[in-house]
């Protein structure tokens, strides 16, 4: 007895899973699965399950959670009055089903199997040739990506520009200062304004932003008592001259 | 003249199946052959003239292939390399991938009653006969699997249509021991 | 019966090279072929047998091997056509200088705020899309860039007018891009 219960130990491990069993077990009933006895097949599964907890109690849990499944329908098979009867027959079907779907996995894998098979029984060209060219010459080029390409070049030059400031050109009051205060000295009479301007100035902003910075410093030189300012008409010339030269050709 | 023209269209045909690497479509052959020529009939000459060869035309995964006449296998497997047979586990595996398809993971374990080990899964994935086959739109969307051409040329079939009907397989004339036995076959 | 052999044979020797992944070698042939038989005679015949048809018998670097018939061969060629993309920066520097030429290379690295590589300039010159546009006359006389009619054919424009201006492109007026394509066009 120990000896049977050892190999039916053996033989659960051979298995691969409850179900595995249950339909080797209905094998050995019938040929047919629409003819065997559930109820037997019922028995027998926990008279294997019992038979192998007695030598191994750690049974992996979805043999445990079959054969509780099977206790119950068991009872519901043998005493029908405990419950509705459609329960039990409901349950003995689908469990006839899915033996039957496993049974037909099996013989479908046992059709294959005696298929000829590719690279045992035939082969197929061990060579085979490429007759296909991959012309790679030609350029893939959309509308799209040549905006999105001058945008994202054009955000990074600007996201460059935010770091670093385009430096001031323009020529400052400080300059003028300066530079006034060199020249005006050397010239005898009322000059225009705009002979004090540096050479080389850009038109537009930058002339004009020389054009006050000079004044400003005009106006300045002025207050000190160094420079004289005068404008004849609205618009007109801007016309300055050297305070202490023109006092000595004055006098 | 008109012998030439055939003569011509069956060599053109022999030469692209020959060459190619998968089966030839009925499509890329009518591309090939002259106009006025028809396929069929190309084909069913080309297959007749090989048939008593030891390579033989046949009709796979929806085209045309060569292959090794199945009589001359066992001389060839001594100085062809062979792979490895599939144990019966994957061999199963793939017979549900086959019949059930598209079925998720679960799926597969629930008719086997058994879980599916990343080993078998792995061997079907490696030998290319199963695919992922997009996810079902239910919570978790679990990947579906379905078989490939690949898995047609193994076992030589032209198309999933070729597999025998489930009533087919559950009617079984002989004994349960030969079940049995023909399911370890398999392994 | 020897004709029976003989065809036996030439059939084993037909799968196996058909089969093979390198070219048969006699010795190979040697070990399948029965032991009575002439191997130099069966491929031989063999060879004879596939001369007129689309796949011939052919000996190569010590061995057999079928290849597909030279007159077959242009038939089952078959180009496809794989078009590269442009890298990045040649998209940039192509933009930049369909957008502002004629224009400079110093100006380009301006605007893009990068450096121009030779090779980028390069692969715009050899695919044809630009083309040097003169000098312009300042110190150094710098080669001035445009476009060519094959770029405006490339991206399917009938004019550069047809390109979208640069004030649609430039949406933001507070932000740096808008300053920069100040400076760029008072370049």
């Amino acid at each position: 007895m120990a000896v049977e219960t050892e190999s039916l130990v053996l033989q659960l491990e051979g298995f691969e899973g409850p179900l595995d069993l249950l339909l080797e077990l209905a094998r050995a009933q019938k040929v047919d699965l629409a003819k065997i006895s559930i109820l037997a097949l019922v028995e027998q599964f926990l008279a294997v399950i019992e038979g192998a907890r007695k030598i191994r109690l750690e049974l992996a849990a979805d043999w445990l959670v079959m054969a509780a499944w099977l206790t119950w329908l068991k009872s519901r098979l043998l005493v029908p009055a405990l419950g509705e009867p459609e329960d039990a027959e409901n349950a003995a079907e689908t469990l006839a089903s899915r033996l039957r779907d496993l049974q037909a996995v099996r013989a479908a894998a046992a059709w294959m199997g005696q298929r000829p098979q590719l690279g045992w029984d035939f082969f197929h060209r061990g060579t085979p040739e490429e007759f296909t060219e991959t012309d790679r010459s030609g350029l893939r080029l959309e509308l799209s990506g040549l905006l999105s390409a001058y945008l994202a070049a054009r955000r990074r030059a600007g996201a460059k520009l935010q770091y670093k400031p385009r430096p001031m050109v323009y020529f400052s009051v400080q300059n003028a200062l300066e530079r006034l205060a060199r020249l005006v000295g050397s010239l005898p009479d009322w000059s225009s304004l705009e002979q004090f301007l540096p050479e080389g100035l850009e038109d537009g902003i930058p002339r004009r932003a020389a054009i006050s910075a000079t004044l400003i410093a005009g106006l300045e030189m002025a207050k000190g008592g160094s420079l004289q300012l005068r404008q004849d008409q609205i618009f007109g010339p801007i016309l300055l001259r050297n305070t202490g030269e023109s006092e000595a050709v004055d006098d | 003249m008109i012998e030439t023209d055939q003569n011509q269209a069956l060599r053109l045909a022999e030469a692209v199946v020959f060459a190619a690497t998968q089966p030839v479509t009925p499509r890329v052959l009518a591309n090939l052959l002259p106009e006025d020529a028809d396929v069929d009939a190309v084909m069913a000459a080309l297959a007749a003239l090989y048939a008593p060869r030891g390579v033989n035309l046949v009709q796979v995964a929806g085209g045309w292939l060569f292959r090794t006449a199945p009589d001359i296998a066992p001389a060839l497997r001594k100085v062809v390399e062979l792979p490895r047979r599939l144990p019966r586990v994957a061999m199963e595996t793939l017979a549900i991938v086959a019949y059930h398809q598209p079925v998720t993971r679960t799926e597969i374990e629930e008719i086997r009653g058994a879980s599916l080990s990343q080993t078998t899964l792995d061997l079907l994935l490696e030998n290319g006969l199963v695919t992922p086959k997009g996810r079902r739109e239910t919570p978790g969307r679990p990947t579906l699997w379905g078989t490939t051409p690949a898995f047609l040329a193994q076992f030589g079939l032209n198309s999933l249509r070729d597999l025998p009907r489930r009533e087919e397989l559950l009617i079984d004339p002989s004994g349960p021991s030969t079940a049995a036995a023909e399911a370890g076959a398999g392994a």
